[in-house]
């Protein structure tokens, strides 16, 4: 991909994933109508998923999941170790994701609960940058592809990525969809980072802040809002938890 | 029941409806073309400093480049297709009509992608805009240029015309000021501007370094060394916000006129033409009505410091 | 001349999930042929306790990015069966195209870009952009139009977001579903494309008799609900999964079993296809009987058959679906619903097989018991005993170790286990 | 200026046939809301039926009909380095049913602003030129204030506006299209008896006005309270989520990012419309930011609303419609704000800043 003036080279791709349902790694093969110039971008070196071919010489790892047992930490380094930029590959990876949830409950509990009498490991659920240095992350429970796609260009063509510091609001008003607030739902929007394009709120249902928090965000003036209208407090408490997105933030307020 | 009678004919846009406002765009009365780049291509690239390289463009289309004329202080909207367009101050002459140089400091997004291109990239300029330092209300007297850092890049055009209408001056004093040596700029051209165009060049560090035998302080240390006549001089500050500040105030002590020092603020932009909003200081745009601004008129904007 | 074999595949390719294939022979005789899930477990069970109802899909769908379509309606049909919750028909049938858009999405998944490339000797459908342009863009486009249904039906292609207890959230926008229409009926060329191409195989000829279990409702192929029956002539009631499944864990593995009236059973599209044939559409019939697939077929490799033939079904009963939608006036598609205590089972027929939650809430529509048996999960220890038949097939067939190796690795691909789903 | 007068009957078969005929966007009922009032927004309408006459008023302003929320401004196509920039200014025409006199007068602000500036924009041009504007009076809600701001009537800007005398539409025909269009159907001359109609509606809509705010001298008083506690106050609330910015008709601040194709075969120069409340408005590269509080942000938006910009003369572009105090979840809007400014102004900055709503 020699250009005047400009080179360009695919990337030495891998594809990694741990405790997670496998869904953002699935979106890199949808989006149909760009997959053949997507994967045109990719040197796929290591992407179990598609490819039965491994090879250890990747640069960039994309890397799906939460860490929950000991031997998903010595794979995760080992990764770390041969990657020159490590991206957090969706919300499970960045923030730890639905999988958190696991953790309001004593450790071994779930285990033996669902395997009695069986040894089976289970640390509680930690974001990929609890156990290694990430480059970069991008949020989404699934990530949204056209996103990943600009994301993977601006890895090729060397330009600085940028996720939206915006919250989701934005992109729900301009898609003219009627604010659940005035449906008399709780939603994460304005404390969530954009960049879905408000598929939720866009499909009627609250957003869960899967994209955790937009930059710089105003808190206690969301709170207040919720308690004004007399929204339920345990249901904000239930959405704020789902993705274990607001964990530093909710931490900081109190 | 779709039916032709009722249809809406399609109208296209034409010059006739600018007509009303003959928009003043580089001599290009067509304002269909505002958004449409002059192609340029990259001729040279010089590393200046670690963090800075100027580049020198071509506009490739001899009409273009016959039809491309700014004034000292202005500037113009690089687009690199597929990474951005940013606001660059002209590095360069003003009466040289074959090239133009810019003065790019790695900043960001954009500017980043500069520093990987190769002679021979293209790119593509809008512009240029905004107002420019008053050359000719000058002529007559004398000239204080303050420069803290990259701010001697857009006082480099003005520099030029001074030393292309050199009789046209009294003193010329350029205050330039870095935080170490290695971070001054053009320092190739120092010689030339104090033997060949008479300049008073003094330049200043806040850090030392191996080598260095000039002075180490702050900006304002400079007015130690020079003396002048505040109401027979003009002066020309560029820098951080913070420098012009000191600066600009500092003269005001020292009786020069505020009306007579000019500053080139800086400010986030979009579009260059007081369309996106993003360059507002208080009421007024950095693009359209600036960049340079005489101080009083800084001093009345709200937020401008 | 007494052969030795190790063949130890770990984190098997192109399945979803983490497994590993071991197959050891010594002296000729095979020792051990087993596939083992080694996937990290995530207790959903545990995690929906004392979450509220109406958030429950949004978690279950998160068992499986292939499937989550499947899992938030067995969640849904599991609480509203619980709380007795009436849903408009408008939403029924929204429900039912997304199920069909998910199944079409992922078996076009799993034909195209998962087990093609064992057909045609490739590591993965890379090769086959430059060999068979126009297969992968027959699947690219039979992959896009299920996930442009599911888009449309549910917001999202994968975890949806408009179907909440009491029907759905948003209705299909009608101008899509005009889109969709014409997507569905210019498409259907490229399952012919496909059908085609698969003709052209050698599908190994590989049989043993198992029981195939699948839901049955008598009047049309199983999707969502229904009565719950086997190949061997079992039949029971949608809140007996228990005694269909009887699951069991053992060592050594995250994924458990489950079994009924033999050692083990199997789920998936062969199963629906085996015990409800004369339900497919005759269009998709006909495709059947071009493969010479005809029920009680017992040979697992003609699952990807069955798959095939499934998208037959689906693109007619999706193009029926759609119209009718498209007639429909200002829908209900919500109804409004009051927590209370119960307990039920929702089961559904995921692309990979029957798929059951059980729920139970308390008096504040909080879920205080959660059991979910997954499709994968079924075909366990099926998987197990016919690993072992097949090498034991091949070793007596005197092939090479790098052809068996790639029977195995095909059989199991066959199955197009999911396993991040069956370790949830 | 042309006026005739149509019966509420035969104008339905006039719209029909406008809508059938071309792409149309209208009032329509998209929800209720949990205090079971109706929620309308401008949607696609292929028929009469799908436009809801009765509307109150949009939740969104019909702005992105002449500036769209995201917008292509140039595609370059690459090949080897080599570029060619395109650029389509043309737009395909659109008919728009529906907006209020002071949508309309937004639309006459946005002109100020974006084509009689020093670089007018053939963008928006395009789309003002190829839009068919259908107006409607209407009684204001109990919280509009465009009668404050002077638009509560608009005297041009539209093709055709239509004020509600009863069983007739008084219609004031601005332009030869709708005038040729009309001929096809039943209208006729204003008589005596059609103009007091007229007149009697005018003042009901007019006296029906709950809402006043004082502007007077609004742009010297914003100048003067630059530093006012006022603004942090209200800042503390503001979510520097855009929403205010994204429903209202004259917001038009935006943002520009470039994006190669996948294909890499080419790039796009988008523009998206932008809100000054949000958090990097003014951030430059370096990360410095010029407006790092909630209060600045908050403050700056209501300097550009009402003490307006060089451009459009320091004119107040907010037209009154408080759709964004209406969206405003933190309860923020015009009123409240102005308000309290005025006591800052009015009375003593001591004693204001003890006072018990300041907290
Ligand atoms: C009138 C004027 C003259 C300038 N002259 C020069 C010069 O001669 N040499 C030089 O190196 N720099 C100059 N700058 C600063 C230069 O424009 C920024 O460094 C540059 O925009 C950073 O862009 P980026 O994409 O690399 O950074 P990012 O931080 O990635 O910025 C993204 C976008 O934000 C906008 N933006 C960010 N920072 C600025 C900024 N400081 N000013 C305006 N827009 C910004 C641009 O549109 C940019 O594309 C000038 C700025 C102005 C306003
Ligand atoms: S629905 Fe949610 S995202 Fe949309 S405007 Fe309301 S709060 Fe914001
Ligand atoms: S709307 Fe919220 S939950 Fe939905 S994808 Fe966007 S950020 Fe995630
Ligand atoms: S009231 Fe608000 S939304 Fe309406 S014009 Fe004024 S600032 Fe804009």
């Amino acid at each position: 991909m020699k250009q005047k003036g400009f080179t360009f080279e695919k990337l030495k791709f891998a594809s990694f994933d741990f405790t997670c349902c496998e869904g953002c790694q699935l979106q890199l093969a949808n989006r149909e109508s760009t997959l053949p110039d997507f994967l045109g971008l990719l040197d796929i070196r290591n992407f179990r998923e598609i490819s039965s071919e491994r090879h250890d010489d990747y640069d960039i790892a994309f890397v799906e999941g939460s860490i929950s047992r000991s031997d998903e930490v010595t794979r995760l380094q080992a990764i770390r170790k041969q990657a020159k930029i490590l991206v957090a590959f969706g919300t499970c990876a960045c923030f730890g994701g639905v999988n958190s949830l696991k953790n309001r409950f004593a450790e071994g509990q779930p285990a033996a609960e669902v395997y009695p009498g069986m040894q089976v490991e289970s640390l509680p659920v930690r974001k990929i940058s609890d156990v290694v240095t990430v480059d970069f992350s991008i949020p989404g429970c699934p990530v949204a592809k056209e996103e990943v796609e600009r994301i993977v260009v601006s890895l090729v063509t060397g330009s600085l990525i940028a996720l939206p510091k915006y919250p989701v609001c934005m992109e729900c008003k301009a898609r003219l969809n009627t604010c659940l607030f005035d449906l008399g739902e709780i939603c994460l929007g304005p404390i969530t980072r954009a960049g879905c394009d408000a598929v939720c709120t866009t499909g009627k249902t609250a957003c869960l802040g899967c994209r955790g928090p937009a930059e710089d965000i105003n808190m206690p003036a969301f709170l207040e809002l919720v308690k004004e209208r007399g929204l339920k407090e345990e249901d904000l408490r239930e959405k704020l938890a789902f993705h274990n997105a607001f964990e530093a933030v909710a931490a900081n307020e109190t | 029941m779709h039916e032709v009678r009722f249809v809406i004919p399609r109208q296209e846009i034409n010059r006739e409806d600018f007509a009303s406002s003959a928009p003043d765009f580089n001599r290009r009365s067509e304002v269909m073309n505002t958004d449409r780049g002059f192609k340029c291509s990259i001729t040279n690239i010089v590393r200046l400093t670690g963090q800075e390289k100027l580049f020198q463009l071509r506009i490739i289309d001899p009409t273009e480049r016959s039809l491309f004329r700014f004034k000292p202080g202005q500037f113009l909207m690089l687009e690199l297709p597929g990474y951005g367009e940013v606001p660059i101050s002209i590095s360069s002459s003003n009466s040289n009509h074959e090239f133009l140089e810019l003065c790019i400091r790695k900043a960001g997004h954009v500017t980043t992608a500069l520093f990987t291109i190769e002679e021979g990239a293209q790119v593509a300029i809008r512009g240029p805009f905004g107002s420019s330092f008053p050359m000719d209300e000058m002529a007559g007297s004398n000239v204080l240029l303050i420069a803290g850092g990259l701010g001697i890049a857009p006082l480099r055009a003005p520099l030029f015309w001074i030393n292309e209408h050199r009789d046209r001056f009294g003193d010329v004093n350029v205050l330039y000021g870095a935080k170490v040596p290695s971070q001054l700029l053009f320092t190739y051209q120092f010689d030339e501007w104090k033997m060949i165009n008479h300049i008073n060049l003094h330049t200043i560090v806040e850090r030392a370094e191996e080598g260095w035998t000039g002075r180490t302080g702050m900006i304002t240390d400079l007015f130690e060394d020079i003396s002048i006549d505040m109401k027979k001089t003009w002066a020309i500050v560029c820098g951080p916000p913070v420098m012009f500040k000191v600066v600009c105030s500092h003269l005001d002590r020292l009786g020069m006129p505020m009306n007579r020092m000019f500053v080139s603020l800086e400010r986030r932009m979009h579009c260059g033409m007081g369309k996106c909003c993003r360059c507002m200081v208080g009421s007024t745009f950095t693009c359209v009505d600036g960049p340079v601004f005489d101080y009083w008129s800084v001093m009345n904007l709200k937020e401008a410091i | 001349m007494k052969r030795n074999l190790e063949i130890d595949i770990h984190h098997l390719a192109r399945v979803e999930g983490h497994a590993d294939i071991t197959i050891s022979v010594m002296n000729g005789r095979l020792i051990e042929a087993r596939w083992a899930v080694v996937e990290t477990p995530r207790f959903f069970e545990v995690m929906v306790k004392g979450m509220s109802a109406e958030r429950v899909p949004f978690l279950t769908s998160r068992i499986c990015g292939i499937c989550s379509i499947s899992h938030a309606l067995a969640s849904i049909r599991a609480l509203e069966r619980a709380m007795q919750i009436e849903v408009p028909p408008v939403a029924e049938k929204t429900r039912l195209l997304a199920m069909h858009g998910e199944t079409l999405q992922s078996h076009a998944l799993h034909l195209f870009f998962l087990a093609s490339p064992d057909f045609a000797g490739t590591g993965s459908v890379l090769p086959l952009m430059q060999s068979h342009p126009d297969l992968v863009r027959a699947g690219l486009q039979l992959k896009s139009l299920g996930n442009e249904i599911s888009e449309v039906t549910t917001g999202r292609c994968t975890h949806p977001v408009s179907l909440v207890l009491g029907g759905i959230s948003k209705a299909p926008e009608r101008h899509r579903l005009e889109t969709l229409l014409s997507m569905i009926r210019e498409r259907k060329r490229a399952l012919d494309i496909a059908a085609d191409f698969f003709s052209t195989l050698n599908i190994p000829d590989f049989t043993r008799e198992t029981e195939f279990i699948s839901l049955s409702n008598g009047s049309s192929y199983p999707s969502i609900g229904g009565n719950l029956v086997s190949s061997d002539g079992v039949k029971r009631d949608e809140n007996d999964y228990l005694q269909m499944t009887n699951e069991y864990a053992k060592e050594g593995s995250t994924s458990k079993f489950t079994r009924l009236s033999r050692h083990s059973s199997a789920a998936g599209a062969l199963a629906r296809l085996n015990n409800n044939f004369a339900l497919l559409h005759p269009s998709a019939q006909k495709t059947a009987e071009r493969f010479g697939l005809k029920p009680v077929c017992h040979n697992p490799f003609m699952n990807n058959i069955a798959q095939l033939v499934e998208c037959v079904h689906i693109l007619q009963d999706a193009e029926e679906l759609v119209q009718s939608l498209m007639e429909v006036e200002s829908p209900e598609i919500r109804t409004p619903f009051n927590p209370k205590a119960g307990s039920a089972t929702g089961a559904v027929e995921a692309p990979r097989g029957i798929l059951y939650h059980h729920m139970e809430t308390d008096e504040k529509g909080k879920v205080v018991r959660a059991d979910c048996i997954i499709p994968t999960t079924q075909n366990n220890a099926n998987i197990h005993l016919d690993l072992h038949a097949l090498a034991e097939r091949a070793l007596s067939e005197g092939k090479t170790d790098s052809e068996i190796q790639k029977l195995c690795e095909m059989l199991v691909r066959s199955y197009d286990p999911c396993i991040s789903c069956s370790v949830h | 200026m042309i006026y005739k007068v149509i019966s509420k009957h035969e104008f339905r078969k006039f719209i029909d046939a406008l809508v059938r005929s071309n792409t149309s966007f209208g009032p329509r009922r998209v929800d209720t809301d949990s205090n079971a009032e109706p929620v309308y927004q401008f949607q696609p309408v292929t028929s009469v039926e799908d436009v809801a006459f009765d509307y109150s008023v949009t939740k969104s302003s019909a702005k992105h009909f002449f500036l769209p929320f995201r917008e292509e401004l140039s595609r370059f196509d690459i090949r080897d380095g080599e570029w060619e920039q395109k650029i389509n200014y043309n737009s395909d025409p659109v008919v728009v049913i529906g907006l209020r006199a002071c949508d309309i007068s937004a639309l006459n602000i946005l002109d100020d602003v974006l084509l009689n500036g020093h670089f007018p924009s053939p963008y928006y041009l395009a789309r003002r030129k190829n839009t068919f504007v259908i107006g409607f009076d209407h009684l204001p809600m109990a919280d509009c204030f465009c009668k404050s701001m002077n638009h509560h009537t608009v005297p041009t800007g539209f093709n055709l506006f239509c004020s509600d005398i009863g069983e007739d539409y008084y219609l004031a025909i601005n332009s030869s299209k709708a005038f040729n269009f009309l001929k096809e159907f039943e209208t006729r001359e204003p008589e005596y008896e059609d103009n007091c109609r007229l007149v009697e509606r005018r003042k009901e809509v007019s006296n029906g006005f709950k809402t006043h705010i004082d502007v007077t001298g609004l742009p010297a008083i914003l100048d003067i309270e630059f530093d006012s506690p006022v603004w942090e106050k209200w800042g503390a609330k503001c979510l520097n989520c855009g929403t205010c910015a994204m429903v209202c008709p004259t917001c038009y601040c935006y943002s520009v990012d470039d994006s190669f194709d996948t294909d890499m075969k080419g790039a796009s120069r988008q523009k998206r419309l932008y809100s000054c409340n949000l958090v990097d408005f003014a951030v430059v590269a370096g990360g410095h930011n010029f407006r790092p509080k909630n209060g600045d942000r908050l403050k700056y938006r209501y300097y550009h609303q009402h003490r307006g910009f060089a451009e459009n003369a320091n004119q107040q572009i907010c037209v009154g419609c408080n759709r964004c105090g209406r969206a405003c979840l933190a309860g923020i809007n015009p009123k409240d704000v102005i308000n309290d400014l005025r006591m800052e102004k009015e009375s003593c900055m001591k004693c204001v800043s003890s006072s018990p709503d300041k907290r």
